[in-house]
């Protein structure tokens, strides 16, 4: 019972530990970390799923019979992209409140939104 | 002109909404306007005498208008309930406008066009309660009834009006929809069906504790009513200027909540039913408290329209008893009571506004010798006042005749022994007023000449509902086959 | 065509965006997506009187079947969400050339049409498909334009609530991934009509349990429900005001309409109402949220905090409705949501016409507007009461229908509270009228005309089908009986 | 870690541990991707967002023990979850039963490309590759209407000979190295792009590489000569007809009456059909991915130089 | 003759894998960014071309052969550019370092 789903727990504890990151750290810039590792780790958790033992990639060749999942890996295309994409307009927004506010801490901008 | 009775029925509530746009396409040249007003409400009480005429010959009339929801229709009907109400609210709408139009413009109040507007609409309204053919048509005309006087309560648009119309909307809305929507799903859903039926909706196995709590929500749901709890917007609403508060608070908006409260007590639950529930005799020890604490607080105002508002609320508790009394004595009391008490309200209402108008005087204390200078309307407030305590030369004796019948048919002697005793009440804070201004005259302060005479228009207006109410003692045959008929058919 | 119609129902607009990108001067911008909009709106008329006629619709992509390629399957839910969706936006649209005027800056308009149309066709393609994934995909493509367009607000403040927003949206968002991944464990297929087939066979596993508790709160991340709904009123305070409009009248809907999708359809009634406390948990939470927002709305000093507020608080409603898992309760929801698009619709642009003439909602400002926009303040009067609930108008028919199904189902308490939350509506719409029509107007506030026309067509417009389907509720109460049926009936 | 600078770099690290994860599990695909997108351009932005917002970070850490609680409850449900998983590879779990095996079987002699995850992606469930393309048009605007600066004064050339002049002795080597390389970069871009069908690649990763080679040249020859290379508005209308290109195809299959994004109405032949689409749709979205990418990152550079405006050019 | 070319195949991976170990050994000695400079950027080059040449020689298959000869040569390119690159940077950064504080020098003496 260990050792198969093993695999799953590490990227059970990888994913919390993003989740942890985004909700604990002040940091915007920390947080867009946070969520990317939330991410990715979400990512490997379906790869991990599509992979089938003794399996080769799944791009057809003469000789290999066995291959793992292709439907996964595309949807795990998608959701690279759709991260990337996140990342972008989250790193876009702590620009433009960096400009605005003049720091990316969590508590200084609160604290400048009591004022006004 | 022969209008078909079904379109007379349809244009009579229509016609006041079509007055309030040609009021408003008239506002800026008052005579045009207030011709327009005249012209609509004599048209409407034609039609609503032919259509009591129409009643009388037994025709059944009525309306479909079409389906709100599936299942909830919008409908119309002529019942004799229904058209004592009708009769009243247009007769007296006539004379109200009759007397708006002198106090308005002794007043110089502003933005009248709304004024007359909004009671076009308000009176529409009351046209669509009084036909309403189901509780579902009822209840929509009651909120637009509420939304419309809102702005006639607020007319002087000062920090106290919109205090008063913040309690007023506040109360009124809150008990309608918290209370009132609740008991008509849950009759909707017990019953099946919301549409009014001679002896009653609910099928006779309904268990007593269901159709018990059903009735106090509807009682503490019509606002308009005036059960104690929930009785204090009228006073709140006495900011507004005296015509709106003598059709409006005397006649047109609180009736409306009694006349919902018999329709209910009739045609929901039925007499047999409502006699058999448990939680009757508690709203009947309800409206019967509300009677007297009306009255003992009513003796305490010295602001002449806070008194009568009091007493208004007072009067009403006494058509609550009488429908809840589930006698036939009791229900035709109470509603020959609606008759005779707008009648007699709504003259105090008239004179008390020519006072103001007149002297610019609107508490009791400063009225001690008001007798030589305005004498109709002293002799108007006089015979009024004794309709309202029931004596003999009024019609108020009639209602209250019946009102006591009832609670002897019903065993209900402590109820008898209220409603004696308010009468003695009314006697206590109503006939001093006319009693000071023409005997008290004391020397000492000449009379200030200035004081003269009501404007005319208002006094032709005080002068015809003081003679209905003689008439209605004199010759109430026409009300009271009308009462009758409600329990006949 | 017609065969074509579920496709080229998103397709539109979303080809419309980049074509828009290309067109240079913004007017030319607003009147293409106006075009695409109206197509949009068009199109799902007729796939709605479409399905009412035959039944579901089902477009394969690509021409290939049901769990291997995408398919579109479009039942009486999705046509009446189609159709809000596409109403709103349209009539929306109307007073964008003009509100943004004020509030945008003039090199970025043809962008903000841009990112209008991509999150319209993203709504409308959640709403459409039928691929549990795909929902993911058209999801974050609504919450990522979401997030630009509220970081287009003026005040500086719209930044920091739209980072908010987009860091609460990708963690819904990731949640509802992890749920879909966890399903596809252990059935194998993505394809919500597959899925509904194979998951009785597994729904005793534990991690189906999961998955559905990760779609379920990933949902109500995006749903804006009690607990979770933080990142809303700011979101909708400080985005601009068209873009709050819109918002406010379909985004949560999409979101509602998701809940609905998985629980019923995909998971079955079954499975999400008898294993977990559901039912007793969204009643609660329901009826708390629907207090403690109420509350929060009457203490508010600026309008569009109020109205968002109150938004969450009409929410809570709808999950109350769709907490009694009867069918009377899902159309009292589906009624509810329709209703309260209208609603909001017309609130939040009336607002958007005070922004353009006053340049702030504070309440302080508004005083004396009574008098100064007739018109305008007519149209928030109208919408209020319809919030709270006046007969005649659409709140009344969805309060009757909530109450009726309460009461139905044997819940008097809970009939009892949400009336009394519509108390609460009375005291906040009338703490604006109060202010408007009673306070005199401020000193320098003479020269404030009323609102230019191109806001008044689409507000009155709102506020007329606000009354129309309050008194001709045909359609409304039709389509959503219908889809509840289907949903209770045989599952799609 | 204080640093943040410190923090991207461990996060590329990150990425491509994860891509070396992702081919350890026979996802060459994906590794493919993670290792351009995941592990270069998130590094990228992110150290073009550092140098803008400041590398401290404040050691202020709030509310940790309700995170640490809403965390363990989330590890919890899902290892609760976990427990009746399918083991870890193995063949008889229900994913490898109803779908996968008709992609794996059928799906040569239905479209005919090798790679099944390419056939899967671009013709089975086309739509989503095509929201992913939208995703990351979404993207593009959003940063654009977020970062985007108008030009204000004209840029003259002159200004820029002198910059570069001076820019010259500094990278000398650097620049030189990078002229060569750029070529090969494009070169293996293209090559990615269109070999997509038989091994790993495809519009992705192709389009990511692309952008990489102009960022390389934009970071080295300063941004205003970069400027003057790839002008602004014609990167958007490449973004935007990437997008058009790929949804023209699913239109062009509407017109000749099959349904949406079926290949088969491309051509008499239904595989050569499949092919023709599978080409215009990679082909598309290179486009899209490497102007949207070049369009982010432009707008982040252009506006670290306005409000400085020293002539640093770090960057 | 193929028994020769595993062996040496297998020889060149050994020493590449242990040239890498060193590298990396070279990394956590070193006292100052220099030295550590220094011992990645000659170690990391040799070990990667020694470890592809090893699998060149293991792997029979021409087309593949030609890729890996291909990342050698591009290997060989860029690690040294990016070791100058690096360590370009951060002697400028040295100096610019120097420089403000040779300038707060100068600012105290000028006003102590």
């Amino acid at each position: 019972m260990f050792i198969g789903l093993y695999n799953y727990w590490v990227v059970i504890v990888l994913m919390m530990v993003g989740f942890y990151i985004v909700i604990a750290h002040g940091n915007l810039i920390k947080k867009i970390v946070g969520l990317s590792i939330f991410q990715t780790s979400v990512f490997i958790f379906y790869i991990s799923m599509a992979k089938v033992d003794g399996g080769s990639a799944p791009i057809l060749a003469d000789e290999i019979n066995q291959y793992s999942n292709p439907l996964p890996q595309v949807l795990i295309l998608t959701a690279i992209v759709v991260g990337i994409a996140t990342t972008a307009l989250a790193l876009a927004l702590a620009v433009r409140i960096k400009e605005a506010y003049g720091s990316i801490e969590e508590d200084e901008i609160q604290k400048q939104d009591n004022l006004d | 002109m022969s209008l078909s009775l079904e379109s007379m029925l349809q244009f009579s509530i229509i016609l006041p909404l079509l007055a309030t746009i040609g009021i408003v396409a008239t506002g800026h040249k008052p005579n045009l306007r207030e011709a327009v007003t005249i012209t609509t409400s004599l048209v409407v009480l034609y039609f609503v005498i032919s259509l009591y005429q129409g009643l009388q010959q037994g025709e059944s009339i009525s309306v479909y208008w079409g389906e709100l929801l599936p299942g909830l229709k919008i409908s119309f009907s002529i019942e004799p309930l229904g058209m004592l109400f009708a009769l009243i609210a247009s007769f007296l709408w006539l004379i109200t406008t009759v007397y708006a139009i002198g106090y308005m413009r002794g007043h110089h109040e502003q933005n009248q066009t709304r004024f007359y507007s909004c009671f076009a609409i308000a009176i529409s309204s009351v046209m669509g309660i009084a036909f309403a053919d189901n509780l579902f048509t009822l209840f929509i005309f009651y909120e637009v009834l509420t939304l419309s006087t809102y702005p006639l309560v607020t007319h002087a648009g000062t920090e106290d009006a919109k205090k008063g119309g913040r309690v007023y909307l506040g109360i009124l809305l809150s008990t309608s929809i918290l209370f009132f929507l609740l008991a008509i799903i849950s009759t909707w859903f017990v019953a099946g069906t919301l549409d009014f039926k001679q002896g009653g909706v609910f099928a006779p196995d309904v268990n007593p504790l269901v159709a018990g709590t059903i009735l106090v929500l509807f009682i503490f749901g019509i606002g308009k009513a005036a059960i104690m709890p929930f009785h204090r917007w009228l006073p709140a609403a006495m900011v507004a200027p005296t015509p709106v508060s003598a059709l409006l608070h005397a006649v047109a908006v609180v009736k409306a909540g009694v006349f919902t409260v018999l329709k209910v007590c009739v045609f929901i639950f039925g007499i047999d039913l409502l006699a058999i529930l448990p939680s009757t005799q508690f709203l009947l020890y309800l409206a019967g408290a509300s009677v007297l604490l009306a009255s003992l607080v009513a003796m305490r105002q010295d602001n002449l329209k806070a008194r009568l508002a009091y007493s208004t609320v007072s009067q009403l508790g006494y058509i609550t008893m009488g429908a809840l009394m589930a006698t036939s004595a009791g229900v035709v009391g109470g509603s020959m009571h609606i008759a005779t008490h707008a009648f007699g309200k709504i003259t105090l209402f008239f004179c008390a506004g020519a006072i103001l108008v007149a002297a610019h005087k609107s508490e009791i204390s400063q009225m001690r010798s008001l007798g030589r200078q305005m004498p109709i309307t002293m002799i108007a407030f006089f015979i009024a006042s004794l309709s309202i305590i029931g004596l003999p030369p009024t019609g108020g004796t009639w209602s209250k005749w019946y009102l006591l019948m009832g609670t002897l048919e019903s065993e209900q002697f402590i109820l008898m022994c209220i409603l004696i005793i308010s009468s003695l009440l009314n006697i206590a804070y109503l006939l001093p007023i006319p009693f000071h201004a023409f005997f008290s005259g004391d020397k000492s302060s000449t009379p200030d000449s200035g004081i003269k005479e009501a404007p005319l228009p208002s006094l032709i207006a005080l002068s015809i509902t003081t003679v209905g109410c003689v008439i209605l003692f004199v010759y109430p045959q026409p009300l009271y086959d009308l009462a009758k008929a409600i329990l006949a058919t | 065509m017609i065969v074509h119609l579920p496709i080229l129902q998103v397709i539109i607009p979303l080809m419309a965006a980049p074509l828009c990108l290309l067109l240079t001067r913004p007017r030319l911008a607003w009147l293409f997506s106006l075009i695409a909009s109206g197509l949009a709106f068009l199109i799902s008329g007729m796939l709605l009187q479409q399905v009412m006629t035959s039944g579901t619709i089902i477009y394969e992509m690509g021409g290939w079947e049901a769990p291997w390629g995408i398919e579109y399957r479009i039942d009486q839910l999705n046509a009446l969400l189609l159709l809000i969706i596409s109403a709103l936006s349209t009539i929306v649209l109307f007073a964008a050339e003009t509100s943004i005027h004020k509030e945008i800056p003039a090199d970025k308009h043809t962008l903000f049409y841009v990112l209008y149309l991509l999150s319209l066709a993203a709504m409308l393609g959640i709403v459409a498909t039928g691929d549990a994934f795909n929902v993911f995909v058209f999801l974050e493509i609504s919450s990522l334009s979401a997030y630009a367009l509220i970081a287009l607000g003026q005040d500086r403040r719209a930044l920091w609530a739209s980072y908010q927003y987009l860091i609460m949206g990708t963690i819904g968002a990731t949640f509802i991934l992890i749920g879909i991944g966890l399903m596809y464990q252990m059935t194998g297929t993505l394809n919500m009509y597959d899925l509904s087939i194979r998951l009785p066979e597994v729904a005793q596993t534990r991690t189906v349990f999961t998955a559905f508790a990760f779609v379920i709160v990933g949902i109500c991340l995006k749903l804006a429900m009690f607990p979770l709904h933080l990142w809303l009123p700011n979101a909708y305070a400080y985005a601009p005001s068209i873009v709050t409009a819109f918002f406010a009248a379909t985004a949560t809907k999409v979101a509602i309409y998701l809940l609905i999708r998985f629980t019923f359809s995909v998971f079955g009634l079954s499975f999400s109402f008898t294993h977990l406390p559901l039912q007793l948990l969204f009643v609660t939470l329901g009826l708390v949220g629907v207090f403690v927002a109420s509350t929060a709305a009457i203490y508010q000093t600026n309008v569009k905090h109020l109205f968002a507020y109150s938004s969450i608080a009409q929410i809570g409603y709808m999950i109350v409705g769709f907490s009694i898992s009867t069918a009377a309760g899902l159309t009292a929801t589906l009624l509810h949501l329709f209703n309260h698009a209208l609603m909001k619709g017309a609130l939040f642009l009336a607002l958007g016409a005070v922004m353009y003439r006053i340049g702030s909602t504070q309440l302080s400002n508004f005083q004396g507007l009574g008098r100064q926009m007739p018109v305008t303040m007519a149209a928030i009067v109208i919408g209020g009461l319809s919030l709270i609930g006046v007969p005649l108008t659409v709140g009344f028919v969805s309060k009757w229908y909530l109450v009726l199904a309460v009461i139905e189902n044997g819940w008097w308490p809970v009939a009892v509270l949400i009336l009394a939350g519509s108390l609460l509506a009375i005291v906040y719409v009338w703490r604006i009228v109060e202010v408007a029509y009673f306070k005199p107007a401020l000193a320098g506030t003479e020269t404030i005309q009323e609102a230019p026309l191109s806001f008044l067509i689409p507000v009155w417009t709102l506020v007329i089908a606000n009354i129309y389907f309050g008194i001709d509720t045909r359609l409304s109460v039709q389509v959503a009986q219908a889809a509840s049926q289907s949903l209770f009936g045989v599952s799609p | 870690m204080k640093d943040l600078l410190a923090v991207a770099m461990l996060l590329s690290i990150y990425g491509l541990l994860s891509a070396s994860f992702f081919v350890a599990m026979d996802a060459v695909d994906v590794a493919f991707t993670e290792a351009s997108v995941g592990a270069g351009i998130s590094t990228l932005l992110m150290l073009v967002a550092i140098s803008m917002t400041g590398r401290a970070e404040h050691p202020s850490r709030h509310k940790p023990l309700l995170a640490l609680a809403v965390v363990i409850v989330t590890g919890s449900l899902l290892i609760y979850g976990t427990l009746d998983m399918p083991y870890f590879g193995s063949a008889e779990a229900p994913i490898h039963q109803h779908i996968a095996p008709r992609y794996i079987n059928d799906s040569m002699q239905e479209i005919g490309v090798p790679n099944i995850v390419t056939s899967v992606l671009a013709s089975y469930r086309a739509f989503d590759t095509f929201g992913e393309v939208v995703v990351i048009f979404t993207a593009g605007m959003g940063v654009l209407a977020l970062l985007s600066v108008v030009r204000r004064s004209p840029v003259d050339i002159a200004k820029i000979v002198l910059f570069n002049d001076a820019m010259h002795e500094r990278h000398l080597i650097l620049r030189i190295v990078t002229k060569i390389m750029i070529p090969f970069i494009l070169l293996f871009a293209f090559y990615v792009q269109f070999h997509g069908d038989f091994g790993p690649g495809g519009g992705f990763q192709a389009g990511v590489i692309f952008a990489s080679a102009i960022f390389v040249y934009t970071m080295l020859f300063g941004m205003n000569t970069a400027r003057r290379v790839i002008n602004q508005s014609f990167i958007q209308v490449l973004a935007a007809i990437g997008v058009l290109l790929y949804g023209c195809v699913g239109v062009v299959s509407l017109f000749n009456g099959k349904k949406f994004f079926d290949y088969s109405a491309l051509a008499i032949d239904p595989v050569a059909g499949q092919h023709l689409g599978i080409l215009f749709i990679e082909l598309g979205v290179g486009l899209t991915v490497a102007s949207v990418m070049v369009i982010i990152f432009f707008n982040f550079a252009g506006r670290n130089e306005t409000p400085r405006n020293s002539d640093k050019q770090d960057l | 003759m193929d028994a020769f070319i595993h062996i040496s195949s297998s020889l060149f991976l050994l020493i590449g894998s242990f040239l890498c170990l060193s590298g990396g050994i070279g990394i956590l000695r070193f006292p100052d960014f220099y030295t550590r400079m220094h011992a990645v950027g000659v170690t990391e080059t040799l070990a990667t071309a020694m470890i592809l040449i090893g699998l060149i020689l293991y792997n029979p298959d021409f087309l593949v052969d030609v890729k890996l000869v291909i990342i050698l040569l591009m290997t060989l390119f860029i690690s040294p550019t990016a070791g100058h690159a690096l360590a370009n940077a951060a002697m400028l950064n040295d100096k610019m370092q120097k420089d403000d504080n040779k300038q707060n020098s100068e600012v105290k003496s000028s006003t102590s």
